[in-house]
């Protein structure tokens, strides 16, 4: 059923996060909730995956995003993500890239990026 | 206006009717309501004349006074309520108290012999309508048309045969012959009374205006 | 005597149809939604208006239609509302305190256009008031009840024969203009029984919405024509489409862009401007000659004929104008009705609702008189003929 | 059943309706959106079928987004509405979503009339313990000792329990989920909505930026982080005694069971009706 799809070193079909940077209020639930810990937030607070062969696709950053904001799909065979090359398991240049992002983010609360609404009812 | 009425017969073509006001009262379960229907439907749907009823409206469902009016006329009727009653028939004293405040001074006052002791005018007709419908038919539930029956025979207010029509189409099934019997006893005891003279006399006199 | 009753209505409904009949004011009310084809009822048990609550539960069922007894009224209206977006002709029948309790989703009503037909049958008020007697003091509550600016459409009926025709004014106006319509009727004239002679069915002209004709993708809800009348989707016919109470844009979307807020107003409003001759009804009594014009509705305008014939047995050269439309308020009518007059009385069963739109509209040449009455009863043609020494 | 996949969502939503949506970064009716989406779609019905209706506040905001007729009413009154709908077209799913403060507080006479009719509804209430939209005012499920903006001092009223007290008003279905637990969620909406007559399902969902922030429970994270400590599934729950169950709340289903419907109920009178009139 997913031989059309690419796969990890570990026979796992490949998977594929994308983000929708127009629709995503940066609040941190994807990060927070991902099982395997391998999204984080960049220096704006938006999501990023840092480490694509450990993803396990299981979609939970997907339904625990509020805004519609991520799709978890199938890498096709033989794609190339530019952006983010296979990283092996929290190497030092995650665990910086991490730590760094982390630092950024904290300095910016969501709730001051994107002032409440408030209604009266 | 009510005295010119008496000896129109069922058969006759009904003489142009002016404004015709009819007043049932009694106590809530006696019926009044029902017999209102009744008479309005015979004037309006059988004798063919113009027709509105009222009733009254109150938070009790039994007992307490309570009354139906009836207006019947050959003209549009605008005012729809009584004004000056030409017709007004009582089953209680309440009632008779209650209700009688604003009576033609010429106009017909039908009392129930039994239960009003003591009627608004002594030009009332007294007529044991409770009572015939308890001793003479057994149902002391038919009170209210044999009242019907004596008020048309006495007053001519609908025709006998409009008054039958429209109690047999409202009367539930199997209770016809019963209703036909009590009507009967009504027009009985209303032509012995006519028949009796007691009407004689019956004009009004100065101590009743 | 209840079974009586149902029985002879049911047997009624049937097969009397354009023969004369003997109706309260309810019932003929009741008929009337019914011959207009409601086919949605929802209500809740009040005096002096349950025995149209009453007849419907006896009618849906046998045509196979909903009927609900809700919680409470603002239940009844909300089942109303939503019956008459899934294509319903919906009908609920209260009093004073219920109407009271319908306001908001009356407004509802009125800003998502869901036709529909409420009846008030007015009592003494406010709050419990005069539970069993006869007022009139509803007459600007069902102009301004609900709160934000708005227009509405007032049927006021004086006879039994009226609630009939007047019903299905009412429907048809509902259906046409897509907006909740108000039957005011009184204690007096909902509880009068009166022999009348309804149409036959075939005689009667039934409105029906206008639903659109294009396909769903093509409709954008909200949109009209000239009449500035929008077509109105049923839900669930495949026209995936947005209700809200909230000011919305042609495609039904929430808006507070000024752009978008200021025509949809222009709308609302226009929609029933535009066509105020349609909607104005009036009657007239011996008006010809009439030196003093009494301007009336409802139970009281009963009075106001009986006033002006024995006014006229009399020499009083009396006449009335009868509203049988209260809002719009018919002011070319009543302008007319007081132009070259001596002057007018306006009786009514409140301390002066509709004479204050009557000195509103007065060109100040009239003397206009307000004749108040509050004590749960009729005014008497005495007391109106009482007045016509001052008016004189 | 076959699954649906996720990414279903985007065949439902409103596009022509710009997302994103008005609500709080982090909110919780986000993810209820989506999981009843999903369960829509995983059930198999036909847009065109499906009735979205909602009251007022940040839960009345929810229908708009979703491309089926969707109905946003008057505050406390979208079961009534719903009742309308459901009765002039008996043959659509309407599905109800409604806050707590709209359910309990405003519509709670409807709620449990609804319950009581067993009307073929799904009512989704997203219980957040506070009036959102309005600022953090405190609402009948704020918990005793909670601030609120109009409990500045602490809450000195005992809340209620939505799940309980449908369940004793007699609706057909009744459960109880949070955001956090999405897939459980989705199988509950899913249950709900197949379930003839009244399906309740009562979801908790966090509002970090009103009630989060009054009572200092941090971010909509940790709000979320919590619910997974307090919840306990239903099999677990009827094992702890009440001192284990302070602080805590069961989720599952409290009640599914067979009654009739009103519609059902209403046919008999449909039908003894026009026998009665057949006979004349």
């Amino acid at each position: 059923m997913i031989a059309n799809k690419a796969t990890t070193k570990r026979g796992k079909p490949q998977t594929k996060h994308s983000f929708y940077p127009a629709w995503c209020k940066r609040c941190g639930n994807c990060v927070a909730f991902c099982p395997v810990g391998i999204l984080i937030s960049d220096e704006w607070g938006y999501p990023r995956q840092v480490d694509k062969e450990r993803c396990t696709g299981c979609g939970l950053c997907e339904m625990l995003c509020p805004d519609f904001a991520i799709t978890v799909g199938y890498e096709k065979p033989g794609a190339v993500d530019l952006a983010h090359p296979a990283a092996a398991k929290d190497s030092p240049e995650v665990k910086q890239e991490k730590s760094d992002a982390a630092k950024a983010a904290s300095n910016i609360s969501p709730e001051r990026l994107a002032p409440v609404p408030r209604e009266e009812k | 206006m009510a005295s010119s009425k008496k000896k129109e017969t069922a058969k006759a073509k009904a003489p142009e009717m002016e404004r015709m006001e009819v007043r049932l009262a009694g106590s809530g379960g006696q019926g009044l309501i029902l017999a209102g229907l009744i008479l309005a439907e015979a004037a309006g749907l059988f004798d063919n004349r113009a027709v509105a009823m009222g009733q009254s409206y109150g938070p009790e469902a039994r007992g307490g006074a309570s009354k139906a009016e009836v207006i019947i006329s050959d003209q549009d009727i605008d005012y729809p309520l009584a004004t000056r009653v030409d017709l007004f028939l009582a089953l209680t004293q309440e009632a008779a108290d209650t209700y009688s405040w604003d009576l033609k001074p010429d106009g017909w006052i039908v009392v129930d012999s039994d239960l009003v002791s003591h009627p608004p005018s002594s030009r009332a007709v007294a007529l044991p309508f409770t009572a015939t419908a308890r001793d003479k038919l057994n149902k002391p539930m038919v009170a209210n048309v044999v009242a019907l029956g004596a008020i048309t025979e006495l007053t001519g207010v609908v025709s006998r045969k409009a008054l039958e029509k429209a109690l047999m189409a409202r009367v539930p099934k199997g209770t016809e012959a019963l209703n036909k019997k009590a009507l009967a006893a009504g027009s009985k005891m209303a032509k012995a009374y006519q028949a009796s003279g007691q009407l004689a006399g019956q004009e009004p006199t100065s101590e009743d205006v | 005597m209840a079974a009586g009753t149902s029985k002879a209505a049911g047997k009624a409904a049937k097969s009397r149809k354009g023969q004369a009949r003997l109706l309260q004011g309810n019932e003929a009310a009741s008929l009337g939604a019914l011959a207009a084809g409601c086919n949605f009822f929802a209500g809740y048990p009040i005096t002096p208006a349950s025995e149209i609550t009453e007849y419907m539960s006896r009618e849906m069922p046998v045509r196979g239609n909903p009927f609900i007894q809700m919680e409470d009224e603002i239940a009844s209206i909300g089942a109303c509302v939503g019956a008459s977006l899934a294509g319903r002709k919906a009908m609920t029948a209260t009093s004073g305190p219920g109407f009271s309790l319908m306001q908001e989703n009356l407004g509802y009503a009125m800003i998502v256009e869901a036709p529909m037909v409420v009846v008030n049958v007015m009592r003494g008020g406010p709050s419990t008031g005069l539970p069993t007697n006869v007022a009139q003091g509803d007459v600007q509550q069902a102009r301004w009840g609900t709160h934000g600016d708005h227009p509405a459409i007032v049927f006021c009926p004086s006879s039994v024969a009226e609630c009939f025709e007047l019903m299905v004014k009412a429907f048809n106006t509902a259906e046409r203009f897509r907006t909740p319509v108000i039957f005011l009727a009184d204690e007096t004239v909902a509880h009068l029984r009166e022999k009348v002679i309804l149409p036959a069915e075939g005689d009667l002209e039934v409105i029906d919405r206008r639903r659109p004709t294009v396909p769903p993708d093509w409709y954008v809800p909200y949109k009209t024509d000239g009449s500035l009348i929008p077509r109105l989707a049923d839900l669930g016919e495949g026209y995936r489409y947005h209700v809200t109470g909230l000011v919305h844009d042609e495609r039904g979307f929430p808006t507070r862009r000024a752009d978008e807020v200021e025509p949809f107003y222009a709308r609302l409003f226009g929609k029933i401007s535009r066509h105020f001759n349609d909607l104005m009804l009036t009657k007239q009594y011996s008006m010809d000659d009439a030196e003093i014009v009494l301007i009336s509705y409802g139970c009281t305008a009963r009075s106001c004929r009986a006033a002006v014939r024995l006014g006229r047995e009399r020499g009083i050269k009396l006449g009335l104008l009868q509203l049988l439309t209260l809002w719009p308020f018919p002011r070319q009518a009543v302008e007319a009705a007081l132009a070259g007059r001596k002057a007018a009385l306006v009786p009514e069963l409140n301390m002066g609702q509709i004479s204050r739109e009557v000195k509103r509209v007065n060109d100040g040449r009239t003397q206009v008189i307000r004749h108040s009455k509050m004590d749960g009863t009729m005014i008497t043609p005495e007391e109106i003929l009482g007045r016509m020494r001052e008016v004189a | 059943m076959t699954a649906v996949h996720r990414s279903v969502v985007y065949d439902w939503l409103r596009h022509d309706k710009k997302f994103p949506h008005v609500w709080c970064p982090g909110c919780g009716l986000g993810i209820l959106l989506g999981s009843l989406v999903r369960s829509l779609a995983q059930g198999g019905y036909d847009k065109n079928q499906v009735v979205l209706v909602s009251g007022i506040g940040c839960s009345g905001r929810l229908p708009v987004y979703v491309d089926v007729g969707s109905v946003h009413t008057t505050h406390g009154r979208a079961l009534t509405f719903a009742t309308g709908i459901k009765l002039a077209k008996p043959e659509l799913k309407v599905i109800v979503v409604m806050g707590d403060g709209d359910a309990t507080a405003i519509g709670g006479n409807h709620l449990i009339h609804a319950a009581r009719r067993n009307l073929d509804l799904t009512a989704i209430i997203v219980n957040n313990l506070t009036y959102g939209m309005t600022g953090g005012q405190y609402s009948p499920t704020t918990p005793l000792g909670a601030k609120a903006t109009t409990a500045p001092y602490g809450h000195s009223e005992p809340s209620f329990d939505i799940s309980a007290l449908t369940v004793t008003a007699g609706a057909s279905f009744v459960a109880r989920s949070t955001v956090y637990h999405v897939t459980q969620l989705d199988q509950m909406l899913s249950q709900a909505i197949a379930k003839k007559g009244f399906g309740v399902v009562e979801v908790l969902s966090p509002c970090h930026t009103n009630y989060g922030r009054q009572n200092r429970l941090g971010s909509q994270v940790e709000m979320m982080k919590s619910y997974k400590k307090q919840a306990v599934r239903m099999d677990r729950w009827d094992k702890l005694g009440s001192a284990e169950r302070e602080g805590r709340f069961a989720i599952g289903v409290l009640a599914d069971h067979e009654r009739p419907t009103f519609w059902e109920t209403y046919q008999g009178s449909v039908d003894r009706a026009q026998a009665i009139r057949k006979e004349g």
